[in-house]
């Protein structure tokens, strides 16, 4: 029955059965034009055809949620009318191939879709894996310098992020971004193309030939033929979303502006659908009214074109002059290309031509889900056994240097001053420690952000390493004094056809929302990337969590570095010999095994508690989570950050734990905190009473990291270690 | 006195120069609009720092044929206040009002940290308030901030002590290891013969509260109040 | 009116340092081209447009680069012009 | 072994999209030149080298435009290659 080639589906990456149904739903073929506009909406990328069904067990409601998925970015209720507007996405692909202008128009997308919502975007953060260094040089250099020249250029801090080298990232890289936005609550927009006979206004760039079939590339494995795709990158213009950015803020109060729908993926034909389908109406759209860059696009390109810094204004009708004039005060061009209709129809004509015409249902919800077969991997080769590793490691102190030298491990200096974080005078926790802080201008309320990913404990259990992942990131808010409060995820995996990596995405998602669960903390918004393999080898199963705590009065904020001398060092929260997956075992012993640590959610929470409890009650001088490297590396970089050292008697370990776990293990659910003593008594009751175990380490103070007759390491030496590791 | 703080379009620190004047110093601030060519009576004009034009072609280069720069330039010719931060420097270099240009810097890459300043001028209307030789703690965001003259317009600018600021190290000496960018003579900032025209690359305006990590920014902005009361009260 | 196209070029001054340069040179290197000497990084500006004659369009041209192109503190700039078929003219 | 002076021009591609182009268009036009259709930006690189002959220099510099001068998927590059006089050679 296909009376369509297997060359033009392969094209609009359509399967067969997936054609059959579409001329079902049509009851009749569909032409060129629609069968390309079903092509990407149906893509994975715009569809989430493998994952919606898996999504669904993510918690998305809580009492700050103002908007959860759905829209182009979720919003919380921060306190005093204010709403945090959030989103993270993926760029991997475009990355792959273009270093720099992918990860430069990934931020631009994500900093579009926080400003679709009326928010102003006031804060990036990425989270970036490569294959090993020195081969990862050239991505690496290219899309820290893409991320950097974007957000520099708009004038938006990029104030946190993450990096890793891993061998399983090398033909794919993955470079994720987030944007938070601030709105007044009763100003967040919706995208919606509400009310028969309203304007769709396209404003921003002109329409080229970029990317056409940039969704369905992002949904393909990449391998030689990538190549002939490779148009598909296109060349951001941070300048203009700039300018499209001001302009959206000049209107954040025009009641003549009835929906912001951004342009990503699939251009004006998923823009539209969207806003139509979320209201529940239909839209016109005339092509010959689109301003092009170039000459003789066809209705196909222009419908496709995924365009860089476009917004689509939904207007209400009669009054687009007054919104066009704040656009060109802005020097932006727009055009009125289209209407919105009643009959739930994505009419699109060129003049007096009817180029195509297709339910808005069958270009969104319509789109068949699959359900794919799930298969654990063969996981015989992370086997370990502890017995066969001495318990005491040869020499600490060298070990440490080496973890501090580690690429996943050192310094992010040489990144984080290649990113402007400090315009908009508002950080008032910049990046080095845990989560950075914003404050909200004319407020004393702190937005606390972070991402945390944790691609190697996946692979080694997907289902514990989403937890720790949402742990490690909750630690991360916590550590500066603020409340966790919601999550914005993106899930970078590899092709779900492969059995083994479609039970990854079930066994993370399930992680994931269990941890969501205990922790009290929901989903709003997020993104999927899947088919990062190279040559049929997949990435780690990668999911990475943003973050996004409150405090409620920024003064009372904590950072990890020491502050004082004198003070005493505490270890929170109980020790076990969780070495499996630690950086520890690999750099000591060369070896990438085992299980990763549990993670006691409920035991999680009650610290977390204690941490907040203790901040809010001013006890701390400083708070840094335990994770990767362990208790010492944790140590060395309160003591790196503040360029004090620290001094305690010899470390013991009681009952059945190893001397090298007590270390460099990995156990959940600990932070290292600084404190006056005269702190001591009250620390010890809150303790108490949360049911936390806490252990004096010492004293700050001095330029070594110190347990008496033990060992020691000089400051100066860990900052050589630590600086240089990125080479 | 009022501050009056130019937009074009790109620039991004001109909301940050706007909360320190008002919020911080709590003094009167006007946005001017680049299409415009009223200064509103400001009695200091800020070109503040971002990327005007995208940096398109060259930093400033785009920026500086605004109309509000006709009325700047008049202004700065009779003696009016003319600040430019970073951006506004760049403008400045293009413009003709300072001498020299600001190229990539030496590392080819983005900086934005913390650099120290070594004061050279203190009888400036914008450096009333320090000492000579003071060493102020400022930020810097830039990736072409990389101060360049020619040999007999450099030597010109010495002998005429138009040099306000220079890195240094934090205990104020001036060595090339405290440069971040590759500048000639490590300048940071540089004064028109006048004195009423200063261009400086560090963003003062990023530091004016000690909520963000230090308030030295801030007594460049005192300075010019300061000077400019007594002026106005003269007057 | 005729159909121009000039290219300009616009390189540093040779007693200008050339950052870019540098580290294009750096990166070439380390690649293992050793036998590279020296490199500079200038831009190669492409202007389409009409006037009556070559020597119009000159006159235009230079005066762009007089004005905007370049920077005559660090920036020599030099430019051919030459005619164009009347169809090869740009999109609008 | 001889020096050579590989002048190498990078352009975006025709389909590629060009902000710094159409920045500078709407720049001259703003100033007056309102006869300026298109303006496309693009590199000059001029790499010194020593090579055996005129032949080994292209296909090294040949080399070094699909290494690293220039990104295929973005952009085109040509170059052309000339003998420079010994005593010309490059700086350093
Ligand atoms: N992993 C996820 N977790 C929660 N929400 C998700 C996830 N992936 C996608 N979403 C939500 O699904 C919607 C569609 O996402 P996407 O296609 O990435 O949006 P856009 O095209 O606007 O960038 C968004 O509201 C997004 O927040
Ligand atoms: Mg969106």
């Amino acid at each position: 029955m296909t009376a369509v080639s297997k060359k033009k589906l392969r094209e609009v990456a359509l399967s067969e059965e997936e054609y059959k149904r579409v001329v079902e739903l049509l009851d009749r073929q569909p032409n060129d034009v629609e069968l390309g506009m079903i092509g990407v909406l149906w893509s994975e990328h715009c569809s989430y055809k493998t994952s919606r069904p898996l999504l669904r067990r993510l918690p998305s409601s809580g009492s700050r949620v103002l908007q959860g998925p759905g829209e182009n970015a979720g919003a919380i209720d921060v306190g005093e009318g204010w709403a945090a507007v959030f989103k993270i996405e993926s760029h991997n692909h475009p990355s792959a191939i273009e270093p720099y202008q992918g990860a430069a128009t990934g931020v631009g997308g994500i900093l579009r879709d926080v400003a679709a919502m009326g928010a102003r975007p006031v804060a990036v953060l990425d989270s970036l894996r490569f294959g090993p260094l020195p081969e990862s040089r050239r991505l690496f250099d290219g899309v820290v310098s893409g991320i950097g020249g974007y957000g520099n250029c708009v004038g938006v801090p990029t104030v946190g992020g993450e990096v890793y080298f891993e061998p399983a990232y090398a033909g794919n890289p993955i470079v994720n971004a987030m944007c938070l936005g601030l709105v007044p609550a009763a100003r967040l927009r919706k995208a919606r193309a509400e009310g028969v006979g309203n304007l769709l206004l396209l404003a921003g760039a002109d329409t080229g030939r970029d990317g056409i079939h940039g969704a369905s590339f992002a949904s393909l494995e990449l391998d030689d033929s990538s190549e002939e795709r490779r148009p598909a990158v296109q060349v951001g213009n941070p300048f203009l979303e700039k300018c499209l950015i001001e302009a959206l803020q000049e209107l954040a109060e025009s009641t003549a502006v009835i929906g912001i729908q951004d342009l990503g993926a699939a251009g004006l034909t998923s823009a539209v659908a969207e806003a139509a389908s979320k209201a529940g109406s239909g839209a016109l759209v005339d092509v010959a009214e689109v301003p092009r860059r170039e000459q003789g696009m066809s209705p196909y390109e222009v419908m496709l074109s995924e365009s860089q810094e476009r917004m689509l204004l939904i207007v209400k009708r009669g009054r687009q002059a007054e919104v066009q004039k704040v656009l060109e005060r802005w020097d932006l061009h727009s055009a009125v290309i289209g209407m919105v209709t009643g009959d739930g129809h994505l009419d699109v004509v060129e003049g007096r031509e009817q180029v195509a015409r297709l339910p808005v249902d069958v270009l969104t919800s319509l789109c068949p889900t699959r359900t794919l077969e799930a298969k654990p991997p063969d996981h015989s080769r992370y086997r370990l056994d502890l017995t066969e590793i001495r318990e005491e490691p040869a020499d600490p102190p060298a070990t440490l240097l080496r973890l501090l030298a580690h690429p996943n491990l050192c310094s992010r200096r040489p990144i984080l001053r290649q990113y402007d974080h400090m315009v908009g005078n508002a950080t008032v926790v910049r990046p080095g420690g845990d989560a950075a802080m914003i404050r909200i201008n004319g407020t004393q309320l702190g937005i606390a952000m972070t991402t945390d990913g944790s691609g190697r404990y996946c692979e080694l259990d997907p289902y514990l390493g989403a937890q720790i992942a949402i742990a490690e990131a909750a630690r991360n808010i916590a550590a500066t004094g603020a409340r966790p409060v919601a999550i914005t995820d993106c899930l970078n995996f590899g092709s779900p056809d492969k059995p083994d990596v479609y039970w990854q995405l079930e066994e993370t998602i399930s992680g994931m929302a269990n941890a969501c669960r205990a922790l009290d903390l929901p989903i709003v918004s997020g993104n999927v990337s899947l088919y990062n393999d190279t040559d049929g080898r997949s990435i780690y199963p990668t999911p990475v969590i943003g973050m996004v705590g409150v405090i409620d009065d920024y003064s009372k904020r904590l950072e990890a570095g020491f502050k004082e001398d004198g003070d005493f060092v505490l270890l929170v929260g109980v020790t076990a010999n969780d070495l499996g997956g630690s950086h520890y075992l690999e750099v000591e012993h060369g070896v990438f095994a085992g299980r990763p640590p549990e993670v006691d959610l409920l035991q999680e929470r009650a610290v977390l508690e204690f941490i907040l409890a203790t901040a809010a009650a001013g006890l701390l001088r400083s708070a840094h989570d335990v994770a990767e490297g362990g208790m010492l590396v944790a140590l060395a970089e309160c003591c790196l950050l503040s360029e004090k050292g620290m001094r305690g008697p010899p470390l013991s370990t009681g009952g059945d734990l190893r001397f090298d776990a007590l270390l460099f293990g990995e156990t959940q659910g600990r932070f290292v905190v600084s404190l006056p003593s005269r702190s001591m008594p009250e620390i010890q009751n809150l303790a108490r009473k949360h049911r936390i175990e806490i252990q004096m380490l010492g004293m700050t103070g001095g330029d070594q990291l110190e347990f008496e007759g033990q060992f020691k390491v000089s400051l100066e030496e860990m900052k050589r270690a630590h600086q240089g590791g990125l080479g | 006195m009022k501050f009056g703080v130019v937009v074009f379009p790109g620039t991004w620190s001109d909301r940050d120069c706007g909360q320190v004047i008002e919020q911080v110093l709590g003094a009167e601030v006007r946005f001017l609009w680049h299409k415009d060519r009223d200064l509103q009576g400001c009695d200091c004009v800020i070109l503040p720092g971002g990327f005007s034009y995208g940096d398109h072609l060259r930093c400033g280069a785009l920026a500086r044929f605004s109309p509000v720069m006709e009325s700047v330039v008049t202004f700065a010719e009779h003696g009016g206040l003319v600040w430019g931060i970073c951006n506004g420097f760049q403008v400045l270099c293009e413009t003709g009002l300072l001498p020299g240009a600001l190229i990539r810097n030496d590392v080819c890459e983005f900086r934005c940290e913390p650099v120290h300043l070594f004061v050279e001028r203190a009888d400036l209307i914008y450096t009333a308030n320090l000492d000579r030789g003071a060493v102020l703690e400022v930020p810097i965001s830039h990736g072409e901030g990389n101060y360049f003259a020619d040999a007999a317009t450099l030597s010109q600018i010495e002998q005429n002590g138009q040099v306000v600021f220079r890195y240094c190290q934090p205990d104020g000496l001036v060595v090339p290891a405290a440069n971040p960018n590759g500048s000639l003579h490590n300048i940071a900032g540089i004064v028109n013969e006048a004195g009423n025209v200063l261009g400086m690359m560090p963003h003062p305006e990023r530091c004016a509260e000690a909520e963000l990590g230090g308030e030295d920014g801030l007594k460049l902005f005192n300075s010019v109040l300061d000077s400019m009361r007594e002026v106005l009260v003269a007057s | 009116m005729v159909n121009y196209l000039a290219t300009v070029v616009v390189t540093l001054k040779q007693v200008v340092n050339d950052p870019q340069g540098l580290t294009v040179r750096s990166g070439l290197r380390q690649l293992g081209f050793e036998e590279v000497d020296e490199v500079r990084v200038g831009k190669h500006i492409e202007v389409r447009l009409s006037a009556e004659n070559e020597k119009a369009a000159r006159a235009r041209v230079s005066e762009m680069c007089r004005k905007l192109l370049a920077n005559h503190v660090i920036e020599d700039v030099r430019f051919q012009v030459e005619q164009q078929d009347a169809q090869v003219g740009a999109s609008r």
